[in-house]
């Protein structure tokens, strides 16, 4: 891990000296010892504050569309393949422009979960050394991705009945407090004022009941279906364990099935709720 | 004074006993990687091995809660009262920190205007709590807000793990003292005070590490604007997490949710880190930037809630260290506050 | 122990409602429990918790004087879900307050002093509740000035009462309106509040100044009132901060370590030039 | 409450199916009015909620039909080809598509969610349509599993 580390601080303090971009997003020293913190590095004699290792789970995209980052003209990022996936997305739907971002991919053996645990991305991870990016830091690594680790957990639920998922659902749902922070975390969610926060009409209601927790948590899954790339960030940031990754797998399984379309692979493909084909499944309409 | 020691395999018993009086009982237990406080939980699943994930706060003052209920009828309206149906709880093994947040948090239920579903709970409410030995997290910080590891504040009963098997306990009000008899009926020992005494010892040293934050308000109260709040703040992405973890802060919202014409006024969790929290509706945000939403928690803890009631709202408990998911250290922006000071700056 | 409900309303009718301009209506209030309303009092500068139920509650002054008892008036813009949902009511329809809350001008002290108002478009109505309380305690005060400004001529409230104020001998009214946004037949002055108030000039001596408006009105008004001879603890205003329970607890209105919901929401400039600039 | 119920048909004794229809304005609205002009019988268990096009349908419609104690809930716009701005239904097939998968995911039964495309001519088809699904939704009886969540606030 240290030489990736010693690598990305080359490579961002020659971006900075070079003024190739104003700033480099990446991840220092945390406060505590098994983590780490996004850092705003501005000048080229800072960038020894990077680090990387196995603590760095945040995905760093997410400071694209906020101050200061947002506001600037080019920015360097360093991101691991999974990372980089949510600004494939965000480049798709032109809320990046490629060339602002100057993308210092490292590849990446895999991150530490909560409790020490393997999170299911890395266990489906086909990205270990990224395919999208402006330099790339660390020896390249081959991906071994487990083709079931995303869907086990989708396959228990599906063995179910209805009103018993439901029943899980709603046991679940009742742990939300209304925080938000799975959409402050989502690098895609991306709506300036989200509709959780409109009230004239109130589509959401804010409180955190059964009523509003189920509502709100449907259509966040909803409006990330055929984008959520999988980062984990939403279900990290939850304070209160709920299983967010289900919902946003659930979805990205069926778009895969229904449109065969993966989210963060292919900037220019347009995203699968944002176009048709005229021969799209119909079965399920009368 | 000695007091009682049972073994720590009791602990379930008690917990057990004092819900089979009727009460609703409250304790931390395993849920996945991580402990949580839970209502209903089986005593048996008792898990002390370190501090929940989150505070005693939503059993005192709900994440959401009917504060009335309304009814339209043509143009006039009903509208009724609405009272909690509390009755006797129990919140079993509540750690330090937590017990020692509702002395911290009673003050601003009842600064002129009482709060009548704060305090009918916590009048109903026994806090049995469970000091910690060593603290329990990294993030852990209680001595330097004046607390400790083995606090009696907000307490009826203190439980000290004097060691693997035997928990010294304390009665410390007349409400403890009323459920004293089950606790002695799993007594197997005393202990003396200078068993006591190094077992909060201990527990101090194990974080003698960490500052004296006396400092910081004097620094606060002369530097609102300073860089450190935007160089500290950067990665703060107003989760919120913070706030709804911490046992003390208590900001709120009120919502009306009806369905067809009747409905509720909600009384829900709400807080600073948010932007809609002070947005007017002319569109003008007093704080419109994360930094100074973040600022903002800080002085409330630090110097507000201290200047109004005297008291920091924060009990060092650290979750929003621990939990922050972008690693946005509290005790880290205090602490430096609180070098600043002494360096003079 | 048996505490009451502070978060629960007095049940109020609208005796009257009228439409002082395209978007501000104004409300004459009546507690429908006659206990209530015989015991209700408050001062000038109080505000309360207005609410329809089932969109929730809006936050605003007491706009009427409490030297008149029986009733309460105010006036809002609507531009929220609330006060959009509480300009549809209509005459005899029920709605929610709560109140009243926060402190008041201390209008004993002002007692030999002359007065001088100035408000800008919506901010009349807390200024109003004052103007009206010296108003029916005339002769306790000296002179009475009112500057009162507004973007354009559709923009100004309580016209009916402008007229009122204009025909009395005893007060100075002193109308205006923004460059453009004069009518044909505007008679007030065209221009903008500080530099109205300027020319109007009156004096700063033994006078109080309630101040009003937009923060860029109040930001260019305060060095007038300076120049004027005004004392900056002669200077009072209210701060408009959002807030939901109005009681000092839900945390979201303090200016520093100042609960705008009970300290305020009546400050003097003085005051306020030592809050941090957290407004 | 308990009068908001029996008013708004949540009350179980006199428990009627409760369904709402999403229906778009050119083909769907015009066929179901077809089948009133032409007297033909069917329920009168459906609350048709004019849409201007199937593309207008937003997933929260749909869970604000059932927040407020619908039964079920039908969306039905025009045959693919006929969409009068040409393509408004094909996008929404896209996102019924994803949205009923994520419905069913939360244990939301599908058999309370249909969807169908209905022509300006097919009154018979509207009639048949609701016919049927007033009848299976009789057979599940109420969505208690959704108004359990209701209740709360």
């Amino acid at each position: 891990m240290s030489d990736r580390t010693d690598r990305i601080r080359e490579i961002a303090r020659k971006w900075l000296a070079d003024g190739a971009v104003e700033a480099v997003v990446g991840w220092a020293e945390g406060t505590l010892g098994n983590r780490t913190a996004p850092v705003l590095i501005r000048k080229a004699e800072e960038a020894d504050r990077l680090v990387f290792n196995e603590h760095c789970i945040n995905n760093l995209t997410t400071y694209l569309k906020r101050a200061p980052v947002k506001g600037m003209q080019h920015v360097g990022i360093v991101a691991k393949g999974c990372d980089i996936k949510a600004l494939v997305g965000l480049i798709q739907e032109s809320q990046v422009p490629r060339e602002k971002v100057k993308i210092l991919a490292v590849t990446c053996p895999g991150v530490q979960g909560a409790g020490g645990t393997v999170p299911v991305k890395c266990r489906a991870c086909d990205v270990k050394t990224p395919v999208f990016y402006d330099e790339l830091a660390g020896e390249k690594l081959e991906s071994t991705p487990d083709p079931d680790a995303r869907t086990r957990e989708l396959e228990k639920l599906d063995a179910l009945s209805a009103g018993e998922r439901m029943a899980f659902w709603r046991k679940e749902l009742d742990k939300c407090i209304r925080c938000y922070a799975c959409r402050q975390a989502c690098p895609l969610c991306i709506c300036s004022r989200c509709i959780a926060e409109k009230n004239q009409p109130q589509w959401v209601e804010t409180s955190p009941h059964p009523r509003g927790n189920f509502s709100w948590n449907l259509i966040r899954a909803y409006h990330l279906a055929g984008r959520c790339v999988e980062c984990e960030a939403c279900e990290t940031a939850c304070p209160a364990n709920i299983p967010l990754m289900l919902l946003n797998r659930a979805m990205a399984r069926t778009v895969k099935e229904a449109f065969d379309y993966e989210a963060g692979k292919d900037p220019e493909v347009p995203p699968p709720l944002r176009t048709f084909h005229l021969d799209d499944d119909n079965s399920f309409i009368l | 004074m000695p007091c009682m020691t049972l073994e720590a395999t009791a602990l379930s018993k008690v917990a057990r006993d004092l819900a089979g009086q009727g009460r609703r009982l409250v304790l931390p237990v395993r849920e996945g990687p991580e402990l949580f406080y839970r209502e209903g939980a089986d005593p048996e699943a008792l898990d002390l091995s370190t501090l929940p994930k989150n505070s005693i706060k939503e059993f005192l003052f709900p994440k959401c809660e009917r504060v009335l209920t309304y009814r339209q009828r043509g143009n006039d309206v009903d509208v009724e009262d609405v009272t909690p149906a509390v009755g006797p709880t129990v919140i079993f093994c509540a750690r330090p920190c937590d017990a020692a947040s509702l002395p911290v948090v009673e003050p601003l239920w009842n600064w002129d205007y009482k709060d009548k579903f704060f305090n009918l709970r916590r009048e109903n409410t026994l806090i049995v709590a469970y000091a910690c030995r060593q603290a329990p997290e990294e993030a852990c910080f209680c001595v330097s807000v004046g607390l400790s590891p083995s606090s009696e504040q907000g307490a009826d009963v203190l439980l000290c793990p004097l060691d693997e098997h035997r928990v010294a306990v304390k009665f410390l009000t007349d409400a403890g003292r009323q459920v004293q008899a089950v606790f002695e009926a799993y007594k197997t020992g005393e202990a003396d005070d200078a068993a006591l005494d190094a077992f909060s010892q201990e527990g101090a040293a194990s974080l003698a590490h960490r500052k004296k934050l006396d400092k910081v308000k004097g620094w606060l109260d002369t530097h609102f604007e300073d860089p450190l709040w935007e160089e500290k703040t950067f990665p703060c992405i107003g989760c919120g997490t913070c706030t709804f973890l911490c046992p003390t802060c208590h900001c709120f919202d009120i919502q009306d949710e009806s369905v067809f014409d009747g409905g509720s006024r909600l009384k829900s969790w709400d807080g600073c880190q948010f932007s809609l929290f002070t947005l007017h509706t002319s569109g003008h945000n007093p704080r419109g930037v994360q930094s100074q939403r973040y600022r903002q928690r800080i002085l409330h803890k630090y110097s507000i809630y201290p200047s109004k009631f005297g008291k920091i709202l924060c009990t060092g408990c650290g979750r929003c260290v621990a939990h922050c998911p972008v690693n946005l250290s509290l005790y880290d922006v205090v602490a430096t506050a609180q070098e600043r000071a002494e360096k003079g700056e | 122990m048996t505490l009451e409900n502070i978060y629960k309303p007095h049940r109020v009718r609208i005796e009257e409602k009228r439409k002082e301009t395209y978007d501000t209506t104004s409300f004459k209030l009546v507690f429908v429990d006659d206990e209530v309303r015989e015991r209700f009092t408050y001062r000038a500068g109080n505000f309360g918790e207005y609410s329809v139920f089932g969109e929730g509650e809006s936050t605003f002054c007491v706009a009427s004087s409490p030297t008149r008892q029986g009733y309460i008036e105010c006036c809002f813009r609507a531009v929220g879900r609330v006060t959009k949902a509480l300009a549809a009511r209509e005459v005899g329809d029920i709605i929610g307050f709560r109140g009243p809350y926060g402190n008041h001008f201390p209008l004993e002290d002002f007692f030999g002093k002359s007065m001088v108002f100035v408000a800008g478009g919506i901010a009349l109505p807390p200024v109003r509740s004052v103007i009206w309380n010296v108003l029916d305690l005339r002769d306790k005060f000296e002179d009475v000035t009112i500057v009162y400004g507004a973007r354009s001529v559709a923009d100004l409230v309580y016209k009916h009462e402008l007229v009122e104020w204009e025909a009395r001998g005893d007060v100075n009214l002193i109308t205006t309106v923004d460059p453009g946004g004069e009518t044909e037949d505007w008679k007030g002055r065209i221009g903008f509040v500080p530099n109205v108030l300027k020319e109007a000039a009156p004096k700063g001596e033994n006078s109080v100044a309630v101040l009003c408006g937009p923060p860029i009105m109040i930001k260019f008004t305060l060095p007038v009132l300076k120049e004027l001879g005004f004392g900056e603890e002669d200077v009072w205003t209210t701060l408009e901060n959002r807030m939901k329970c109005g009681l000092g607890k839900c945390g979201r209105c303090n200016v520093g370590d100042v609960y705008v919901c009970k300290e305020g929401p009546v400050f003097t400039a003085a005051q306020v030039a030592r809050m941090p600039n957290d407004f | 409450m308990e009068e908001a119920r029996k008013e708004s048909g949540n009350d179980d004794a006199a428990w009627e199916p409760r369904i709402v229809a999403f229906i778009c304005n050119w083909c769907t609205y015009t066929g179901a009015d077809l089948a009133g002009t032409s007297r033909m019988k069917y329920p009168p268990n459906v609350r048709v909620i004019k849409i201007p096009c199937t593309g207008r349908f937003d997933p929260l419609f749909m869970i604000k039909a059932f927040e407020r104690g619908a039964d079920g809930v039908l969306v039905s716009g025009c045959h693919p080809g006929d969409c009068h701005y040409a393509a408004g239904n094909y996008n929404a097939r896209r996102k019924f598509t994803v949205f009923r998968k994520l419905l069913e995911f939360m244990g939301v039964d599908m058999e309370r969610v249909w969807f169908s495309w209905i022509s300006a001519s097919e009154g018979g088809k509207w009639v048949d349509t609701i016919t049927r699904f007033t009848e299976t939704i009789r057979e599940k009886g109420p969505f208690v599993e959704y108004r359990e969540m209701i209740d709360v606030g």
